[in-house]
């Protein structure tokens, strides 16, 4: 009986100190800038926020999210409380038509006069002449190798189909990207691929080079790690940051079919509290002391800022690789997606992975 | 077959099954003192996760309010499904089915389904998100493994205990106390652990429901794996399971909950 | 210690009437039985003087008090169940003295009422052993110890004995009946042995069907059954069927169907021609190897074909064919015996043997 | 009665009111939301229509994925059996005092730890140069390479050992109850062992099986990250599947109705099975 009684004052004190902890938590709002962002994807780097909060005496608060889908829900059931949302540029046209972020005032922001026009200035970004994001890095999904079992790079996308390589592919489990690299792979305009039947026969014709299907770049990294792929599908950047953190036998190629890219925009939450705050934390992570920063921790992607590019170091396979001259006309950014593409998408590739299954 | 006797062979079989149990646990903890971050073999010998969790305040108070959390969710769902537990099986009554039925939707709905709809409606609802919100439920995902476990161990006893007790002048919650309660012990001790579990380990709703700002161990968790996780992870999971494997054996040298033998 | 009266109780479980206007009184510090087959209500009465069935309609008044509103726990009784229920995860003396710690008695005087009670059940010595530790009848004692330690105005017994084997059973019976005279608690028995309410109980109460056919003492129950189904009950009954053919005060003669003619004695509510069943118990019945044999004073006489000799040891059973229908006799084992299997006999009884019952 | 319906009351109404609060009212509106044609709170117009069930029925390889989350979900609740049973046995009656404490804290344990890190542990066991790969080399060296992990067993494996605890736990509860002296009369009555363990030991331990095989079955059916992560090019699964709707593609009115349809069919079968249950063993 005293082991129950024990048991419960000690949940209700329990229960009482996790009440304390929340209140406190949502009741120190001032002078914080709250952060919606991947975890682990720049804006959370200890450094960093020791750097931006000696600067500005604000406090950087992180909330994280999983999937895309997420960001929008979590915007939509906590209005008026974040800041800064990092979003894939794809997303920020229907963020804005949501109404779940406001225009920038981009006269706040000091670098946005260094970022590369072409990112800065693209339609999803800047629509009807209000600035919704502000162009924070760039990469590329392509194909990454061990270089132990490739002395040369592979130089075509259809070394994933290769039946040399039959059961080494990981591939990454999402339905975009793999039709893309499908409508790649079958010379069709990867926002606008017009044969979807040929991608789900290039996507079926799969099957004996599966490995295993990654959701997570941790999933990847333990894969690689475990060398169970010779191929995969991967972020350009967790590649490099495979190769140079984890000293894997690793590298990636901007196949001759091409390869896609993604861009990470920064935007202003409707009725932020704090939208100077929100301002000045965008302002910092697109300056070149931070991507300096990133760079040298390792696994950062491209940042948008001209000047910033110039901290990658001359070997690194970012800089080699992917933003080489000749590689970037192969780069294909990822366009906005109707709900519709996106839903026909992954129908097609559940269809895919179920006819792996059997 | 009864004879208290243990024949090797029935040793062993417990000991294979206990060593499919431990296997991943073995392997968890033996990786937090693995060098590489990333599981790579072959095994160096490291110290420097755990060096490196002393110092991550982030996950040392996400841990902390894990247990917190486990441990209210714990007496809360054990009390409650208890309570329900008897009334199934000591009456019958109308809504008695309807209640049942309502066991299953935790069970069998995907969590994640589930933690959506959770947000949604408490979100409308006024209800909010936070520790009180990620309590809620918690104790909704718990209460029916408490209550089939507690089920199992009153359906093997009758009636007869709690009249007798009350012939004997016994009051309802004498009764419960004194006679109910040490009989099925047993049962509510292992849904008590249970539901820890259950709490313990519950990354959606928990992620789903608290407000930004504060987490819980599986939530630091999953939010790290598009980057990767480190082996600091493994290392307080080792330190958890542990400590709670010391503090429960010595509690059971004290208290008899595997029942009476 | 209280008299019990119940009155005009009923309770119904659908369409099935488990207790049907039942009226008894037990009076203070008697052993009362009720006996019935399975499911002819006596349960359900002891359940209901319990507080664990509550009537639909009727009163139960203990010592006096109506009772319907008082909580089991609250009703100051004590009760040995057929499993005996026993605590499993506490010790004899625990067991015993639950009843007197949840009324939140002194330590002191617990520990010295639990030694008295276990030297009352004769089981010194065995306090601390847990009750999976102890033999049936040992757990049966410890039952009963803790259902009278702490005085309780009602005794109730469900079956108590009914998960010995025989010898234990009948030893328990004695045991039972010394230590209900040592405590005088008002005790009712619920049982469906026979032998085992006629032992023990001062009255009995026969049930069937939810209604009491017959209470009485067990003399008046045992020579006096009103009807057939209570002289079947209890104990073994030759039946035979006839009409009244005289009636003259308490004598009475009755003519067989098959037309022999048998007297009876002893009051009557029968009329002349009125069809009666008569009962005469086998032990009450002579055999005699010829007429002349028969004892003067057996008024009752029949010839009748021996089918079956039974030695019983103390009694030896022959069941006979008389004008179709089948008797059975018991006779003391002393003289030698007189008939053998196929021989043709005489039974004969006394007039006042006969017993008129209702179907 | 109105006392007892004063305790029926007290005993449930608070468990009633917590799963109204927290599970039915948010499944209703989930409920609400699989009848809808666009997501709520999207941009779109939504309107309320039947074509999300439809869909199941439609395309193939919903009924396919359904029908092999089923047998996944039979398979892993009779290995779970198969294998829980006898330790329970061994646990509740050739166990006493201290160490059968102590093993059975042992069994529920590893439930405490986070089942994403379980699982990636796994992985390593499981893949080739993985630790049972290594074991079978080192006592069969010239055996071929066996890494059984991105396939269907990885899967079953990984569930079972998820779900072995509470198999273990139910079967352990209920057998802990039978009273061993049962066991001594029926072996005072000329029983044999196997005689024993079918005509009274499995019997009167019904309720603890058939508990364990519900709470393994059911969640086992909507799993999804065993299988995604272990199973390779085998993972997707009913569960997987759903996942996708409300993570990729924030179709909650078909990941909704999808969630329903598997729903229904558990509840379905579980209600076939009930009766059954019931008239041979008074479960429930």
């Amino acid at each position: 009986m005293k082991l129950v009684a024990s048991c419960a004052l000690s949940a209700l004190a329990a229960v009482a100190v996790l009440v304390g902890t929340q209140t406190a938590a949502l009741h120190a709002a001032d002078g914080e800038v709250r952060v919606l962002n991947w975890k682990g994807w720049g804006t959370d780097e200890p450094w960093a926020i020791e750097a931006f909060e000696k600067e500005t005496g604000l406090k950087v608060v992180h909330d994280y999210i999983t999937s895309f889908p997420e960001t929008f829900t979590k915007l939509r059931v906590n209005p008026g409380y974040y800041d800064v949302v990092v979003l894939n540029a794809a997303f920020t046209q229907q963020a804005a038509a949501e109404g779940l972020i406001q225009p920038i005032d981009t006269s706040t922001i000091a670098n946005f006069g260094v970022l590369f026009p072409d990112l800065r200035d693209s339609p999803e970004l800047n629509i009807d002449g209000s600035n919704f994001g502000v162009v924070w890095m760039w990469g590329g999904t392509s194909v990454s190798y061990n270089t132990d079992v490739f002395p040369e790079p592979p130089t075509s996308l259809e070394v994933l189909w290769d039946p040399k390589y039959a059961n080494r592919v990981c591939w990454r489990d999402d339905a975009e990207d793999s039709v893309r690299f499908a409508a790649l792979a079958t010379g069709q305009d990867p926002d606008k691929p017009a044969d979807m039947d040929k991608i789900r026969e290039k996507l079926l014709a799969l099957k004996p080079q599966i490995k295993a299907l990654w959701k997570s770049g941790d999933e990847w990294l333990k894969l690689v790690s475990a060398k169970e792929c010779d191929l995969s599908t991967v972020w350009t950047n967790n590649t490099e940051a495979a190769a140079v953190q984890d000293k894997l036998p690793i590298s990636f190629i901007v196949a001759k079919e091409g390869a896609i890219a993604f861009r990470d925009a920064m935007s202003i939450a409707k009725d932020a509290p704090n939208v100077k705050g929100a301002e000045a934390f965008i302002n910092y992570m697109v300056s070149v002391p931070f991507y300096q920063g990133w760079v040298k921790v390792g696994g950062a992607p491209v940042s948008a800022n001209k000047e910033a590019i110039e901290q990658l170091p001359e070997s690194s396979l970012t800089r080699t690789v992917l933003a080489a001259p000749e590689a970037l006309p192969r780069l294909n950014f990822k366009g906005p997606l109707t709900d519709e593409q996106r839903q026909s998408y992954l129908d097609l590739w559940q269809e895919v992975k179920a006819s792996f299954a059997q | 077959m009864m004879k208290k006797s243990l024949s090797g062979l029935s040793l062993a079989y417990l000991l294979l099954v206990l060593g499919f149990i431990y296997l991943p646990i073995v392997i968890m903890t033996a990786m937090a003192f693995n060098e590489s971050s990333s599981y790579a073999l072959p095994f160096r010998f490291s110290t420097k996760w755990f060096e490196q969790l002393a110092s991550n305040d982030i996950l040392l108070r996400a841990g902390w309010n894990s247990v917190l959390l486990a441990a209210a969710n714990t007496v809360v769902a054990t009390v409650l499904g208890t309570m329900t537990a008897i009334a199934f099986a000591r009456y019958t009554f109308r809504g008695k089915v309807l209640l049942q039925i309502l066991l299953f939707p935790p069970i069998a709905i995907p969590w994640l389904i589930l933690a959506t709809a959770m947000l949604i409606f408490f979100f409308y609802s006024g209800i909010g998100r936070g520790l009180h919100a990620m309590l809620l439920a918690h104790v909704a995902l718990s209460l029916p493994y408490v209550i089939v476990i507690v089920g199992a161990r009153l359906q093997s006893f009758g009636t007869d205990l709690e009249e007798a007790a009350a012939t004997l002048g016994a009051s309802p919650l004498q009764t419960f106390f004194r006679v109910t309660l040490p009989t099925i012990a047993p049962g509510v001790m292992a849904a008590a652990l249970f539901a820890f579990g259950i709490s313990f380990d519950q990354f959606v709703t928990s992620y789903f429901l608290s407000p930004p700002g504060v987490t819980t161990l599986p939530v630091e968790i999953y939010a790290s794996i598009r980057k990767g996780f480190t082996p600091e992870i493994n290392a307080i999971s080792a330190i958890i399971i542990l400590v709670s494997m010391l503090l429960l054996l010595a509690v059971s040298r004290f208290y008899r909950f595997a029942g009476n033998s | 210690m209280s008299t019990v009266e119940i009155r005009g109780v009923s309770k119904r479980y659908g369409s099935v009437a488990a207790l049907d206007d039942v009226s008894l009184e037990f009076a203070d510090g008697e052993f009362f039985g009720l006996l019935g087959p399975s499911g002819s209500g006596k349960t359900t009465l002891l359940r209901s003087i319990a507080g664990f069935v509550e009537p639909d309609r009727g009163s139960i008044h203990v010592g006096g008090e109506e009772i319907a509103r008082v909580p089991i726990y609250r009703r100051d009784i004590g009760m040995v169940f057929q499993n005996y229920a026993l605590f499993p995860h506490m010790s004899v003396s625990d067991n015993i003295a639950f009843g007197l710690s949840v009324r939140g008695i002194g330590r002191e005087e617990i520990r010295a009422r639990v030694e008295d009670a276990l030297k009352l059940v004769r089981l010194e010595g065995y306090g601390e052993r847990r009750p999976r530790q102890l033999s049936g009848g040992q757990q049966q004692r410890v039952a009963l110890a803790r259902a009278v330690v702490s005085r309780p105005r009602v005794l109730l017994l469900d079956e108590p004995l009914g998960a010995l084997d025989k010898n234990l059973r009948q030893q328990m019976q004695i045991e039972l009946k010394q230590i209900q005279r040592l405590v005088g608690i008002t005790t009712v028995l619920v049982t469906h042995d026979q032998e085992e309410a006629l032992t023990l109980s001062d009255r009995i109460a026969v049930f069937n069907q939810g209604r009491v056919i017959q209470a009485g003492t067990p003399g008046e129950i045992y020579d006096s059954p009103r009807s057939a189904f209570v002289a079947d009950f209890m104990g073994e009954a030759n039946f035979f069927i006839g009409r009244v053919a005289r009636r003259q005060g308490d004598e009475m003669q009755i003519v067989l169907d098959d037309g022999a003619a048998v007297m009876a004695s002893g009051p009557s509510r029968l009329a002349e021609n009125a069809a009666v069943r008569l009962v005469v118990r086998p032990e009450k019945m002579s055999i005699s190897a010829s007429e002349a044999s028969i004892p003067p004073h057996h008024a009752n006489r029949l010839a009748a074909t021996v089918e079956q000799v039974v030695f019983m040891g103390s009694s030896i059973t022959y069941r006979l064919n008389c004008a179709g229908a089948e008797v059975s006799v018991y006779q003391q084992n002393q003289d030698p015996p007189r008939a053998a299997e196929g021989g043709a006999v005489w039974i004969s009884w006394r007039a006042t043997d006969t017993i008129p019952v209702d179907d | 009665m109105a006392r007892q319906g004063r305790s029926i009351f007290a005993l449930t109404v608070p468990t009633f009111l917590w799963l109204t609060v927290a599970v039915v009212l948010p499944i209703t509106v989930m409920f609400y939301f699989s009848f809808l044609s666009a997501s709520p709170f999207g941009t779109k117009p939504a309107s309320l229509t039947l074509d999300n069930y439809a869909t199941f029925f439609t395309k193939d390889f919903y009924s396919f994925l359904a029908w092999r989350s089923i047998k996944l979900g039979l398979l892993v609740a009779a290995l779970c059996a198969l294998i829980g049973f006898p330790a329970a046995l061994v646990l509740s009656h050739r166990l006493s005092g201290y160490w059968r404490e102590a093993l059975l804290l042992l069994v529920i344990l590893p439930f405490w730890s986070n089942a994403l890190i379980r699982i990636f542990a796994w992985t390593m066991v499981l893949r080739e140069q993985g630790l049972v790969d290594q074991a079978v080399h080192a006592v069969l060296p010239w055996a071929p390479s066996v890494g059984i992990l991105y396939s269907y067993p990885a899967i079953v494996i990984g569930l079972v050992h998820s779900f072995l605890p509470y198999m273990i736990l139910t079967c352990y509860i209920s057998l802990q109850a039978i009273d061993p002296s049962l066991v001594d009369a029926a072996r005072g009555l000329g029983a044999r062992d196997h005689t024993i363990l079918r005509r009274i030991i499995l019997p009167l331990s019904f309720p603890g099986l058939a508990v364990g095989a519900i709470l393994t079955f059911v969640p086992v059916v909507g799993a999804f990250m065993e299988p995604r992560i272990l199973g390779g090019r085998q993972g997707i699964t009913m569960g997987t599947v759903i996942e996708d709707q409300f993570t990729e593609v924030f179709n909650w009115p078909l990941g909704a109705a999808l969630s329903f349809i598997l729903l229904g069919i558990v509840l379905a079968i579980l209600a076939l099975c009930y009766p059954l249950l019931r008239a041979r063993f008074r479960l429930g």
